[in-house]
């Protein structure tokens, strides 16, 4: 899900993200952001339905600040999901009624992701319990048998052809279709990098947004030769089959 | 000991799983199934009455004859056989969420539990603890992912119906699908489904 | 039984190997070498009198609970019945895939079908069904399969030729292309075109 190299680089969030000095907690333990979540909950014992998104956010942004890249995305995103509902929080309500509670949908999955938990630890007893008994350790080798005389007819093996047919993904074509190509979408995107005066020139792949599907990468490539075209930035490969790199062009830079 | 009880007990030392009834069956021609069941039966009480150390157990949709609890600390301690490895939380949450929404893709999975699963699905499928049971028509058809006989085994489970009801559980969500205890149907149910959707 | 005969019959049970006298002492602290002995002896006696399908051996210096050799051809004629002469879906539906595509190596097979192909391969070439043909010119050089005569004999088909034509199969495919393209592969096919330009 998240191949690493072809997302733009995310540098892990640093202590400087509102971090207690307090508060420690081994990211090790978690299967995840929603575990992390829940244990944060816990240990301010708050009530899920009516989560301190404030404080819970900065706890979260604290505690993930260790993160190894590799988790990164995951939690992350969670991240970005706490900051967006504490955002929200701050906007006048309209009135109680017609106020609709943003955190809902993190409740719901908060709550169905504890059903998961509980259920896991039903799984853990029952193993356990299990584990206490121990099957036959030493079993006999198989005898060795004369091989079974075999049947197989044609119709068998059409059948066969038919279903592996029929099981073959729809050819990527017909995938396409409900996704144009979004040339301009890759425009906007390589223009926002541009756009970026700090750095003179990045890895294409920075262009191809997150989890970029075939159609991702065909858009951005055509719109990087486009925009090549017009001389706004100059493309070139290190090495063969090395990553193209994207450099503003000076004449730009100094527009 | 009758005949077919000697012969079922002389099968199940033999063989590294639970065997099935029909299985057991196939060892002598003559016998029926409630014939099997019957010898099953004494055989249990046979282990149950002289005090072995040893019981038969109904086992993921078969018979075993495993060590009773009393004795696994004398066996751990004397090293003279080794336990089972214990699975990760992550393996765990997996497959709770496998054995109650099967057949089910990768994006339910990776969507409740906020993680990405594709490692985890490919280490439950190594130890044959989950199996591909077909795909899904939606787009691009992914893969649709139940539980095997050995994580029955695994957790001492006779089968998908003795997992916890929804109802039994203290979060009472109800999951979309209830938990279909037919494992066997795996396949075809997993076309099937999303025509119901 | 008595305790020790029960720690007994759970260790030789549980272990791996025959168990020496000695190591089955570890049992039980307070257990003298005779006491084992004693037990050991009980043990086997329990067996034979209750005609038991397995008993208790003396051998390699130690001792193992095995099943009694004239259950041997039963059990051998349960595994041969277990056995069916019909090839399972997977089987058919790999054979299918090698009969129209071959020669074909594994990847190309697991793509296809979107499952691990390694247990099936093996399985149809211990029957006979499917050979190695030659190794792919691609990285790592995979082994690439195709049927064999005794595949054409079971049909009833002269040759290959005979086959009726599943053009989804044969054409349709080409190139294959993964369910879900990643992003990797993609990348690496458009980076390559700069160059030429």
């Amino acid at each position: 899900m998240t191949s690493p190299g072809t997302s733009a680089p995310q540098s892990p969030p640093t202590a400087a993200l509102g971090a207690d000095p307090g508060f420690v907690v081994q990211l090790d333990s978690f299967t995840g952001p929603l575990d992390l979540l829940l244990h944060l909950l816990r240990e301010e014992q708050v009530d899920i339905a009516d989560i301190p998104i404030a404080r819970i956010a900065d706890q979260f942004l604290s505690a993930i600040g260790q993160l190894g890249l590799n988790q990164a995305a995951d939690y992350l995103e969670m991240a970005g999901r706490l900051l967006r509902l504490k955002a929200q929080m701050l906007l006048p309500r309209p009135s109680d009624e017609d106020w609709e509670d943003p955190r809902h949908e993190l409740v719901r999955r908060l709550l169905e992701y504890q059903q998961i938990k509980e259920i896991v630890g039903w799984f853990e007893r029952c193993a356990e319990r299990r584990a206490l008994q121990y099957p036959r350790g030493y079993i006999p080798p198989p005898p060795e048998l004369p091989p079974v005389p075999l049947t197989l007819d044609l119709l068998q093996l059409l059948e066969a052809v038919q279903r592996v047919i029929d099981g073959i993904p729809e050819p990527v074509l017909h995938r396409v279709v409900p996704r144009p190509l979004d040339v301009e979408g890759a425009t906007a995107r390589i223009e926002a990098l541009l756009a970026d005066g700090a750095r003179a020139e990045f890895n294409w792949r920075e262009a191809l947004g997150p989890r970029p599907t075939i159609v991702d990468v065909l858009s951005t490539f055509l719109a990087l030769l486009e925009l090549a075209k017009r001389g706004l930035l100059h493309l070139h490969q290190p090495a063969p089959f090395a990553d193209m790199v994207i450099r503003r062009d000076t004449a730009l830079a100094a527009h | 000991m009758t005949p077919l009880s000697q012969l079922i007990e002389a099968a199940l030392f033999s063989a590294n799983r639970p065997l099935t009834v029909e299985e057991l069956q196939t060892l002598d021609a003559e016998a029926t199934l409630a014939d099997v069941r019957t010898a099953l039966d004494q055989l249990r009480e046979h282990y149950d009455f002289d005090q072995h150390a040893v019981e038969l157990v109904e086992l993921a949709g078969g018979w075993q004859i495993l060590t009773r609890p009393a004795f696994a600390q004398a066996i751990e301690q004397a090293q003279f056989a080794q336990r089972t490895p214990r699975l990760t939380g992550a393996a765990l949450e997996t497959l709770a969420i496998i054995s109650y929404r099967q057949p089910v893709g990768r994006a339910e999975i990776e969507e409740i539990r906020g993680v990405a699963a594709g490692g985890v699905l490919r280490a439950l499928q190594e130890r044959g603890l989950i199996e591909v049971v077909g795909r899904s028509e939606q787009l691009g058809r992914p893969l649709l992912y139940g539980t095997t006989p050995l994580f029955l085994e695994l957790l001492g489970l006779k089968d998908l119906a003795e997992l916890p009801r929804a109802e039994e559980l203290t979060i009472a969500l109800q999951p979309p699908r209830p938990a279909e205890p037919e494992a066997e149907a795996g396949a075809d149910a997993a076309a099937s489904v999303p025509s119901e959707s």
